[in-house]
């Protein structure tokens, strides 16, 4: 039996004055249990609280009940103040007679009721309360960071500035992912390699980061502060040691003269051979062979790189290699990328190859792309003179099989930037942009629409284009209506830029699913809070970086992966992690195995264990659910899925629940 | 005291389950805020919505409980991400074999209400109040052993 | 292979090229068509009212016919096509429309869209196969530059009709190819020609098939082949400077196959 | 006022398409072959409808120029269909009223020897009750 001891405050008069403090007291004492019942004025004050821990050392109490405001105003308080008398904190209820009882009701007499009502559940309670530990788990001081571009640099910089260590997985040859690919920024206009090069060159020299690029996380298993996680090292066919980065393999690769391999980097838009780095400026400057395209890994025959290469640095029997490393934390930064056009038909971006994305685009303008940053039609290679822009393809869809629900975002801005680089460089280019809606909200970024405008005469129309009709002269004809002006319009065009849709890196389910971290049905990951915390999983430490978990530009990327690097620092930093006791428990006597109860719980913290059970004098072996107590958070989900009863939750225990409904309903 | 009390007009008995982190101190802000609602209330605070397990309402009602609301975070909003949802589904399960055995549905409700809706939270208590109010006593799955 | 075949109105009258030489290539493919009996108008526009359910039943009823013979169900007409297609997609996944119409019906057994509706280019396509057919091609059509007609009732909606990617078909352009020709393929291929408003407007229908006619010479087109009379006779009754020759594609492929001038 | 949601849901109901999912992007207007015969445009039909001016939509000229080609339905992002509205409003005029805009007296005039079987019969479906 629990020797509880019960304390009423007034709280000045925000209680005394609608319940009647005293005869509280009184009808309380003779509840089972109780063996000290008083009440106070203050009872959070330094002398309400020494009056309480006095209590404890006098009668040798066990329990306390507090009577007051919220538990969520004081229950921090009067936990510590047991501490301090030697009570474990977890053995202390708290009875709301505040705010959902004395400052809502007017009627003394019914107030009163109501407190003593309340009063008695948690007495109830404290009668079966048990004391409870915080638990402890080690760190890993090592941080994963899956994606190099500008979301996973930011963040693999920022963690390894402050000191740990950090490793970065990316699955192409090189890191800088897709602002590397761009020309240049909106909205000051940076070049944007002049501003990633020197980032990549950092991450590459850094002390404390290591770099795995052609490789892909392969396995994940732990939790908070302990993952293990298996890194597939893809073959590069090049040893990293010897390879100086000549490029001359490159060169004479005889693949690279037939053309017949589009380079990804370029979008197609140029061939590349199949020894080679992506981009010049590629980190690490380390080349790879695409074993499907080349000639002497499906015949047998050429080796020319390895003929000719001055350090014999190519080596065709490498072999896919895994390395086991343990993390503290994991940041995803998968990124994006745009959607496939098939289902949009009516822009005839695969009929006419002077229909283009806007990714396309900054390849053809960037200087080190196809054409030397020159702007030329794919199909004759002339310049363009009239330039229409359509915007939201793929945007703002409502049906699933068209496109996405969301607004991509990034959109407006840079097709203003299009705009306005175009005519930088060739001014009597006539620009249209058809539109829906221009969304510039961001620092100064209605200005620069308005500057595309105003200054630079780019002309934007509302209203979605219909379909772009490639002509016999060669031109593209734009079908679309002036809503505002209430006109359909026919415009020729002489290249028809899209603006497709983002969407999350298409590989970027199966991590999430790997590190149990939620994602929704457009596969952005789930942030742990919208507003609250945005930049963590609700699975504990993952982390969100850049679009993997969202639409977002540049600079809101590289905020976000500042956030995230400052929220793994706060674990890392930590020698060992304090778990919240009120976890769930699993009566293994009662459990049948069912899995219903993983099945629920958001942070895969039930595992299954086969585990030696004695069961009327017989011993078997059974499937029984295990709560790994560092990643349980303590909802409860488990417990009321739970067909046969074994799932219970510390500090809400069916007992104590079911007890307090009792006590109210007597 | 109820045993001396003159017998007075019909007050139900409702038990109200809220989570801690959106409801319950949505009960809080309408406490601040000084937004009355019947004293018939009780709340039972639990971590979160998807923990009400149904054997818990039902004790409710066997103890003699009238009413029986359960609240939550909006959706979306779940601090565990989908209790909520969890709590939605079972919910409705289980009301509709409720009042299969007889149970009324007004005595049974469900309702989402954050942190910032005191007034909503007190709404809500008002309405259910009354609702019970006319429904009268529940003598459906009272257990008569347990009255006094 | 045995089909049930539904030949609508037009083709029995004013559009009787495309039956007959419809029938005589089928035949020189090897597969049969089973007129049904008694098979009443489509209606030639599917009624798109969700509570319209008597206007679908003249629909239901062959569907049904194929059904009850254990048969695909074969059409020429795109109208038809349209129509019988989409009925069907009632019947299957619309419950209201589907109870409703079977309560009309009284069928021994009611009928949830069980028949599977085929044109004949998609009977080609993915019964016979386009490599197959060239192969029967004994008057090959060399050198002719052939732009497809498609109009909208053959494409659209794509995600019911299944019958090609509405923006960008190609069925027509392989049959083109099948037969020793060139196919052209140009942006109008698949817009309205017009269609009924050439009763009241004939006109509107005239700016309309102009269009047709500039873009697809503009590519090159010699001819055009379409499946649809309503298109054919609206781009007949053109005055354009453009005009060029358009055949129902059933009159190509008899040529081809060297049936065309049989019995 | 009553009259006009009994219309609005009506047309909701005969449609099966929602006009507030329309977020006015215009492509059916682009897309429409029709777009210059029309006074109320195929964008517009979602907004008439919301606003509950049927009136004025049942007795445009738009119900009757739509040659429901499909181009709108099949483009349209939001699912609304604008198409299929208007065939709604249409359907509406054609069944409380004396409103076909087809007379069996004109037809005869209409015709010519090689008219076929199916522009009358889709003219009858889409012109008169």
């Amino acid at each position: 039996m629990q020797k509880i001891g019960v304390f009423v405050c007034h709280c000045g008069t925000n209680i005394a004055a609608t319940v009647d403090v005293k005869k509280v007291v009184e009808l309380v004492r003779y509840e089972p249990g109780v063996v000290f019942a008083d009440d106070y004025m203050y009872m959070c004050s330094e002398a309400g609280q020494e009056k309480i821990i006095e209590a404890i050392k006098e009668y040798g109490l066990t329990g306390l009940v507090i009577c007051s405001c919220s538990p969520r105003m004081h229950e921090k308080t009067f936990r510590a103040c047991a501490e301090k008398a030697g009570l474990n904190p977890y053995m202390v209820e708290v009875a709301n007679i505040r705010e959902q009882c004395s400052w809502i009701h007017k009627d003394r007499e019914e107030a009163t009721k109501k407190a003593v009502i309340l009063a008695r559940a948690a007495i109830a309670k404290v009668n079966l309360n048990t004391p409870l530990k915080e638990g402890e788990s080690p760190v890993t001081k090592r941080a994963l960071v899956i994606g190099g571009g500008i979301a996973g640099i930011q963040t693999a910089l920022d963690i390894a500035d402050a000191g740990y260590q950090v490793d970065i997985v990316e699955k192409e040859p090189s890191i800088g992912g897709r602002m590397s690919q761009f020309d240049k920024t909106f909205p000051t206009l940076d070049c944007a390699s002049c501003i990633l090069t020197p980032k990549m060159v950092e991450v590459n020299q850094h002390p404390n980061i290591t770099l795995y690029t052609y490789s892909e996380v392969e396995k994940v298993s732990g939790y908070v502060g302990n993952f293990d996680v298996d890194i597939r090292k893809k073959a590069r066919s090049v040893d990293f040691d010897k390879c100086t980065g000549c490029g001359e393999c490159s060169t004479k690769c005889p693949l690279g003269k037939i053309g017949k391999i589009p380079s990804e980097f370029d979008r197609g838009l140029k061939n590349r051979p199949a020894i080679y780095m992506p981009f010049a400026q590629a980190v690490p400057a380390v080349p790879v062979i695409d074993r499907e395209n080349c000639t002497y890994f499906k015949t047998g025959k050429c080796g020319v790189c390895a003929k000719i290469c001055p350090s014999k640095a190519v080596d065709y029997e490498q072999k896919d290699e895994i390395v086991t490393v343990k993390y503290g934390a994991i940041v995803v930064a998968t990124g994006f990328d745009i959607i496939n056009l098939d289902k949009f038909g009516e822009y005839a971006y695969n009929e006419s190859p002077d229909v283009i994305t806007s990714i396309e685009l900054e390849r053809l303008m960037n200087a080190a792309g196809p054409t030397g940053g020159h702007l030329e039609r794919m199909s004759d290679h002339k310049q363009p003179k009239d330039i229409v822009f359509i915007q939201c393809v793929g945007s703002r869809c409502d049906s699933e099989e068209k496109g996405k629900p969301y607004c991509s975002k990034v959109c407006c801005m840079y097709t203003a930037k299009h705009a306005m680089l175009i005519k930088d460089h060739w001014p009597d280019t006539n620009i249209t942009v058809f539109y829906i809606d221009v969304r510039t909200p961001g620092k100064n970024f209605d200005e620069f629409y308005r500057r595309a405008v105003e200054q630079y005469h780019v002309n934007y129309i509302k209203g979605q284009v219909g379909k772009v009709k490639p002509q016999p002269d060669g031109s593209l004809m734009v079908q679309a209506a002036d809503l505002l002006d209430g006109k359909q319009i026919n415009m020729k065009a002489d290249m028809v830029v899209l603006a497709a849709a983002v969407e999350p890196n298409p590989g970027v389910r199966k991590i999430a699913t790997m590190l149990t971290a939620s994602i929704d049905n457009n596969n952005f990951l789930t942030e742990a809070h919208a507003k609250l915390r945005p930049v963590e999983s609700p699975t504990a430490g993952i982390f969100l970086s850049g679009m993997a978990q969202g639409p977002k530009d540049i600079p809101e990327t590289v905020s976000q992966a500042g956030a995230a690097a400052v929220k793994v620092i706060g674990l890392l930093a930590k020698d060992k992690l304090k778990t919240n006791p009120c976890t769930a428990q699993c009566d293994t006597l009662l459990c049948n195995g069912c899995s219903t109860c993983a099945n629920v719980c958001p942070y895969g913290a039930i595992t299954y264990d086969d585990v030696q059970v004695m069961d009327h004098g017989l011993r078997e072996t059974r499937r029984v659910a295990q709560v790994n107590l560092a990643l349980c958070q303590g909802c409860g989900a488990c417990t009321s899925a739970c067909p046969s009863g074994a799932m219970d939750l510390q500090g809400f225990s069916n007992r104590q629940i079911t007890t307090e409904v009792d006590a109210i309903c007597r | 005291m109820s045993m001396n009390e003159e017998k007075k007009e019909y007050r139900p008995l409702i038990v109200a389950f809220c989570c801690n982190w959106c409801s319950y101190a949505g009960a809080d802000l309408a406490g601040s805020s000084r937004l009355s609602y019947p004293a018939d209330v009780k709340i039972i605070r639990v971590p979160c919505s998807g923990r009400v397990n149904p054997m818990f309402i039902l004790r409710a009602f066997e103890r003699g409980a009238d009413g029986v609301i359960i609240c939550g975070c909006h959706p979306g909003d779940c601090h565990y991400s989908t209790g909520n949802y969890y709590a939605r589904r079972r919910m409705a399960l289980l009301f509709s074999m409720l009042e299969y055995i007889g149970v009324e549905n007004g005595r049974t409700r469900v309702e989402w209400c954050s942190a910032a809706e005191g007034a909503k939270f007190s709404k809500t208590m008002n309405e259910f109040c009354e609702k019970i109010q006319s429904l009268g006593e529940n003598v459906r799955l009272g257990d008569l052993r347990c009255k006094n | 292979m045995k089909y049930s075949y539904y030949p609508g109105c037009t083709l029995k009258n004013k559009a009787q090229d495309l039956d007959i030489y419809a029938r005589r290539s089928a035949e020189a493919l090897g597969f049969e068509m089973e007129e049904i009996p008694e098979w009443q108008c489509c209606g030639g526009v599917y009624p798109l009212g969700s509570d319209e359910i008597a206007t679908k039943l003249a629909s239901v009823r062959a569907l049904n016919y194929a059904k009850e013979q254990g048969q695909d169900l074969i059409t020429l007409c795109s109208a038809c096509h349209h129509v019988l297609k989409r009925v069907n997609d009632d019947m299957k996944n619309v419950q209201d429309i589907s109870d409703r119409a079977n309560n009309y019906m009284a069928l021994e057994e009611p009928y949830r869209g069980e028949t599977k509706v085929l044109h004949f280019l998609e009977v080609i396509r993915d019964v016979i196969g386009f490599d197959e057919l060239a192969k029967k091609v004994v008057n090959p059509l060399t050198d002719k530059k052939i732009g497809a007609y498609y109009g909208c009732l053959t494409l659209r909606p794509g995600r019911i009709l299944e019958f090609d990617d509405p923006e960008n078909p190609k069925i027509m352009e392989d049959f083109i190819r099948a037969l020793g020709a060139t196919p052209v393929i140009y942006s109008m291929r698949n817009e309205c020609c017009g269609g009924y408003a050439s009763l009241k407007d004939p006109e509107f229908t005239k700016s309309r098939t102009s269009q047709i006619f500039e873009d697809s010479t503009g590519f090159g087109a010699e001819c055009l082949i379409t499946a649809c009379p309503l298109c054919m006779y609206n781009l007949n009754k053109s005055d354009a400077d453009t005009k060029v020759p358009v055949y129902y594609f059933t009159e190509l492929l008899a040529e081809a196959l060297g049936v065309k001038e049989e019995a | 006022m009553a009259n006009v949601e009994k219309q609005v849901q009506l047309i909701k109901d005969i449609s099966g398409s929602d006009p507030y999912k329309c977020m006015r992007c215009g492509k059916c207007s682009a897309s429409c072959p029709s777009y210059n015969e029309m006074d109320i445009k195929p964008h517009q039909f979602a907004s008439y409808i919301i606003r509950g001016d049927i009136d004025e939509l049942v007795e445009s000229k738009a119900a009757w120029k739509c040659l429901s080609c499909f181009a709108c339905i099949e483009r349209c992002p939001r699912d609304v269909q604008p198409g299929k509205l208007v065939d709604a409003a249409r359907q509406i005029v054609e069944r409380q009223r004396e409103g076909d805009y087809l007379q069996p007296d004109e037809i005869p005039a209409l015709l010519d020897p090689e008219t076929p079987q199916q522009l009358l019969v889709s003219a009858f479906r889409r012109y008169r009750r």
